[in-house]
């Protein structure tokens, strides 16, 4: 469904992703692992449409997405739920929602409240608040819940357990993973919580300053030594730091 | 040497600190982990007054609860942030300088009539040895923008060392840095340390923190869950249960 | 007494039209607009030139406000879509200089002797339980209200409405959701130029018609959106109406302080409630 | 060359009256446009290198030539007392002005400082001694050691001077620690308290010094002009010296005086019945300005007197 092929990007004269490949066929959930500054929001920014690649070609379903507006890209099915979730604190929790269906009409606007409320009846309780007064991880619910609006084919998720307890950040990664089942999408889902990314995907990636290093089925992924020592906490692994 | 007392924060219903107690030992590292959102920096931001709070923080027995920000490096205290706050429109070498700002000396005569105190010998002496200590001594001239992040972040540990503090405080200085660039760092630390002084560090990457702290406090939902050295805090079951995570 | 009100209320719905244009365009866009009065100065002579014209009264507002409309896609699409890139002050100054820019054209095309502006109903005041009123004050009141309520439910109640306060809030959040922000940005930049047509128009037949007669309207409606928290339409003109009505009350006590009243009002407002009046506190834990 | 450069154009300063004998009004003009250059130079370190904002400058200007102006009228004190008590009362009312910046920023500041500018200017209008809504007429000229700067010549030495002084005391002002410390504060408010920097006193210090600068050229206008309104120093003269600022080049040092003399040699040598297109012909370059050239006209004279640089390097 995606497939991402030689992709380069750039700020300026530096460049951030050099050459990366990635396929995705929905429903699957793809980690990409990586330290920080490895590209892994470049690449996710790249495929929504918000930076544009100096070379490559990111297709989804056959259609070339780079080069096109983000408000296009969205509308094709590809939702991206950005790193700090940018919900907009003084509308309230309702008109989030709203928006996030800004393309859909209203029915399918409706139908779609109805599941997303369905599934975070949280949300539900605090429709008529301003969504600045939530907590954090309601406040990941609503970002997710956003996403779920515009009736996605492809999810991007960029680091959903950023300031979350674990137990919190354990929830959400179980909803997307029977979402993902639900409604059949792809997710694309960049973490720095490694084990528990590898925990829901299918595969993933590994990113190391703008290049794919590693790749494979989650659980080869999860058993390599290297991956171990990096991002799974090495010789601290008992205590899964 | 810093030692805080029933510390608590509020933010509106939000309770960000817990009547926190810690103290931090003269020249030791003491290392504040635990989950974002646990309140390590709000505490920083408590101890710089950025932040209303209760309870009471004293540095060498003085309380530092009326100290306005901008005294407490006369007092020898200073810190680095998690975001950069470095004066981008400066060379490295004018950003580091501006770090003796409350001991270099100057009045109206002088600032109208050409000496510019920052180039004084004495001055400059500082400036230099400070930026062989973190490697920056081939920078000097550079504008922080242009430079690498980890670079950008060793400027503003330079600038926080030049008035010769007593506590440095860091605030995830390891975070966006590649895995050289976090043993450098490390090995500036451990540096910094044996020149005599105290170190309190907020830092995210377990790494870090395991290899060079002597003391770690961790910290949940804004309270103390747990302190010991990195073998007692890596063993503990509540550490592991509600921050580290059950293999 | 009750004829102090009234007065105020009608003075008060003058400054919150031009207010509403004021706070439209800040809470979405985060510009500053210090244009805003004299572009209704610039479209009230527009509308004073087709009246002299013959051309029937509604008709020239109806074209003064279409005419707003369209400046105001033509400068956001080519000037302030560039000038968001440079920094807050770069902002102001670029509305500043539209200042001199549209006090300068409308010098040199209609002059600067002080014309006077026909009223919209003419007339003798209506007495209403011992109250008088002028027919014109009527009409802008009557304006000021259906214009707050149209806004309130555009912006409160539609899709592009919301999306339009997103926009102040978290651009970047409304790019990702694909919120088409550049024709937003148009919109609120057109309806505020017609918001500040039909203002002009209020305001000239009160003052005489020159190329500065709306400096101090404009001053006047900066302080209303202030009192009204800088950030909701309702606010806006509910702070022009308490600015109205106090002003006249001043002016009939202590008229000594009439003229730096507002002024230094507003300071202190700044100062001390900077959410305005009446404005909450910025929804935000932590 | 860098060391003689700026001797040789004071030289050729010195010697513009010289020049320009035969026309007075010419010369009057330059006068001016070095006043606005004075005053400028503040709203310049204000804006360029503390980051704060004013759009009532103008006031001081007021402020300082009304002082002047009553000491001299009113007292009968000599010119340099008054000149002095001029910029002494700037600075003042620049404390009260100063302390809203202390809680506002931005736009939230340019109002206040709009505001505050409008109820100086209103109540020099309601006050006896300032002439009220009359103003103040037939201020006499400047007089120095006992002699009186009776012409427009005389009076060039003196208001190149100040304005010398003033681009002098800038200069070294900008390298200074406070100056550092001014720069330190705009580029990241949080890393200056940070190190020590006592924010508040900073931005009074600012705003103090941009005072001080206006009020100086507020007592040359005043002693020049000989003719005070409280009407022209309103939002629209600190409007203008707000595009003096920037189209001169904001943060460099000779731009005031760039945009000084564009401005007033626009304004007033533009044939007549034109002159209401100076605000647009300078709105269209102020916006330009904001859009290309972000230090201002004198970026072009850099850009030029780097490529000679250059070529002197290469002939080398």
């Amino acid at each position: 469904m995606l497939k991402i092929e030689d992709l380069h990007v750039s700020y300026g004269p530096i460049e951030a992703l050099h050459g990366i490949s990635i396929e995705l066929e929905a429903p699957e959930v793809i980690s990409i692992l990586g330290s920080n500054g490895a590209g892994k929001t470049t690449l996710l920014k790249t495929i929504s449409g918000i930076l544009t690649p100096t070379k490559g070609v990111i297709t989804l379903d056959g259609v070339v997405l780079n080069g096109m507006e983000p408000s296009k890209i969205v509308k094709l099915g590809v939702v991206h739920v950005p790193e700090g979730r940018h919900i907009f604190p003084n509308l309230t929790v309702k008109d989030n929602l709203i928006l996030g269906g800004y393309f859909g009409n209203a029915t399918q606007n409706r139908e779609n409240m109805e599941f997303v409320l369905h599934t975070f009846p949280v949300l539900k309780e605090r429709l008529n608040m301003k969504a600045g007064m939530l907590s954090g991880g309601e406040l990941q619910m609503l970002a997710l819940g956003r996403g779920l609006m515009g009736n996605p084919k492809l999810l991007l998720l960029d680091e959903p357990s950023l300031g979350l307890a674990p137990i919190i950040t354990s929830e959400i990664f179980k909803t997307v993973k029977k979402l993902t089942k639900e409604k059949g999408f792809g997710v694309l889902l960049v973490e720095q919580n490694a084990r528990k990314a590898l925990d829901i995907s299918d595969r993933g990636y590994v990113l190391v300053n703008g290049r794919i290093e590693l790749s494979g089925k989650s659980e080869e992924l999860k058993e390599n030594p290297e991956v171990q020592k990096l991002y799974l906490g090495g010789k601290n692994v008992k205590s899964g730091i | 040497m810093l030692d805080i007392k029933d510390l608590s924060v509020h933010f509106g219903s939000l309770i960000a600190v817990n009547t926190l107690n810690m103290k931090v030992s003269e020249n030791t590292i003491h290392s504040l982990i635990g989950p974002n959102g646990a309140g390590k920096t709000t505490v920083f931001n408590a101890i710089y007054n950025f932040v209303p709070y209760t309870g009471d923080i004293l540095f060498k027995e003085k309380s530092l609860k009326h100290v306005p920000t901008h005294g407490l490096s006369q007092m020898g205290i200073s810190r680095t942030f998690q975001n950069l706050s470095l004066f981008y429109s400066m060379t490295v070498e004018h950003n580091i300088a501006l770090g003796l700002h409350p001991t270099a000396k100057s009045n109206i005569f002088k600032d109208i009539s050409g000496v510019n105190i920052y180039s004084q010998k004495g001055i400059k002496e500082k400036i230099k040895s400070v930026a062989e200590l973190v490697g920056l001594t081939q920078l000097l001239n550079a504008y922080p923008l242009f430079l690498p992040y980890g670079t950008q972040k060793l400027v503003e540990l330079a600038r926080a060392l030049v008035n010769d503090p007593q506590l440095l405080l860091l605030d995830e200085p390891a975070a966006g840095l590649n895995s050289a660039e976090k043993d450098y760092f490390k090995k500036i630390l451990l540096e910094v340390k044996k020149r005599g002084i105290t170190i309190l560090l907020v830092e995210h990457d377990m790494g870090v923190v395991m290899d060079i702290s002597d003391l770690i406090t961790v910290m949940n939902f804004g309270e103390k869950i747990a302190e010991g050295t990195p073998e007692e805090v890596s063993e503990n079951p509540e550490v592991i249960q509600a921050y580290l995570g059950v293999e | 007494m009750l004829n102090l009100v009234f007065r105020g209320l009608a003075t008060g719905s003058i400054y919150s039209l031009t207010a509403m244009g004021i706070v439209l365009v800040l809470s979405t866009t985060n510009v500053m607009n210090f244009a805003q009065g004299d572009m209704g100065m610039f479209l009230a002579f527009i509308a004073f030139a087709l009246i002299m014209r013959n051309f029937p009264y509604p008709i020239a507002i109806i074209s003064v406000v279409v005419i707003g409309l369209i400046l105001g896609t033509l400068l956001e699409r080519g000037l302030m879509s560039k000038v968001r890139k440079t920094s807050h002050l770069g902002m102001i100054i670029v509305t500043l200089a539209l200042t001199m820019i549209l006090e300068g054209l409308a010098g040199y095309f209609f002059g600067t002797t002080p014309l006077l502006f026909p009223p919209l109903l003419k007339g003798p005041p209506i007495q209403f339980a011992g109250v008088i009123l002028d027919r014109q004050d009527l009409v802008s009141l009557a304006i000021s209200g259906i214009v707050v309520l149209i806004l309130f439910i555009i912006l409160y109640r539609t899709k592009i409405g919301i999306a339009s306060r997103s926009l102040a809030e978290d651009e970047y959040g409304a790019r990702l959701l694909g919120i088409p922000i550049k024709s937003i940005y148009t919109f609120i930049w057109a309806a505020s130029f017609g918001l500040a047509g039909l203002a002009g128009v209020m305001v000239a037949p009160k003052l005489s018609l020159e190329p500065s007669f709306m400096i101090v309207i404009q001053l006047k409606a900066f302080i209303a959106a202030v009192l009204g928290g800088m950030s909701s339409v309702v606010g806006a003109v509910v702070g022009g109406l308490i600015l109205g009505v106090l002003e006249n009350f001043i002016a009939y006590y202590i008229p000594q302080i009439k003229d730096s009243f507002s002024l230094i009002l507003v300071v202190v407002v700044l100062l001390l409630l900077p959410e305005g009046l009446f404005g909450r506190r910025q929804a935000r834990r932590a | 060359m860098k060391k003689i450069t700026p001797i040789i154009l004071l030289i050729i300063a010195l010697f513009i009256p010289v020049f320009l004998r035969e026309r007075p009004s010419l010369i009057y003009y330059i006068n001016l446009s070095m006043i606005y250059a004075i005053s400028a130079q503040g709203l310049n370190l204000l804006m360029g290198i503390a980051g704060q904002i004013s759009l009532g400058h103008a006031a001081f200007m007021a402020i300082g030539g009304y002082t002047s102006a009553i000491l001299v009228m009113s007292f009968h004190l000599p010119f340099i007392i008054a000149l002095i008590g001029g910029i002494l009362v700037a600075c003042a009312f620049g404390v009260i002005i100063g302390f809203p910046a202390l809680r506002l920023k931005g736009f939230y500041l340019a109002i206040a400082t709009l505001a505050l500018g409008n109820v100086v200017t209103d109540i020099i209008k309601r006050l006896k001694i300032t002439g009220g809504d009359y103003g103040l007429r037939n201020i006499p000229p400047p007089s120095l050691f006992g002699f009186e700067l009776q012409n427009n010549l005389s009076q060039f030495y003196l208001v190149l001077g100040c304005l010398l002084l003033v681009i002098f005391v800038t200069r070294n002002f900008i390298k200074s620690k406070s100056g550092m410390a001014l720069q330190a504060m705009r580029d990241s408010e949080t890393g200056a308290r940070a190190v020590g920097i006592n924010i508040s006193n900073y931005k009074l210090l600012a705003f103090i010094v941009a005072s001080a600068f206006a009020g100086l050229g507020g007592v040359l206008y005043a002693h020049s002009v000989t003719y005070l309104h409280p009407t022209n120093f309103g939002l629209g003269f600190s409007i203008d010296l707000l595009a003096i600022t920037i189209i001169g080049g904001i943060g460099t040092l000779w731009g005031v005086v760039l945009g000084s003399f564009l401005w007033v040699l626009v304004r007033n040598l533009m044939g007549t019945g034109l002159e209401v297109l100076t605000g647009v012909l300078f709105g269209v370059i102020l916006i330009l300005v904001v859009l290309f050239l972000p230090r201002g006209l004198s970026e072009i004279f850099f850009r030029i007197s780097n490529r000679f640089k250059s070529k002197e390097v290469q002939e080398k």
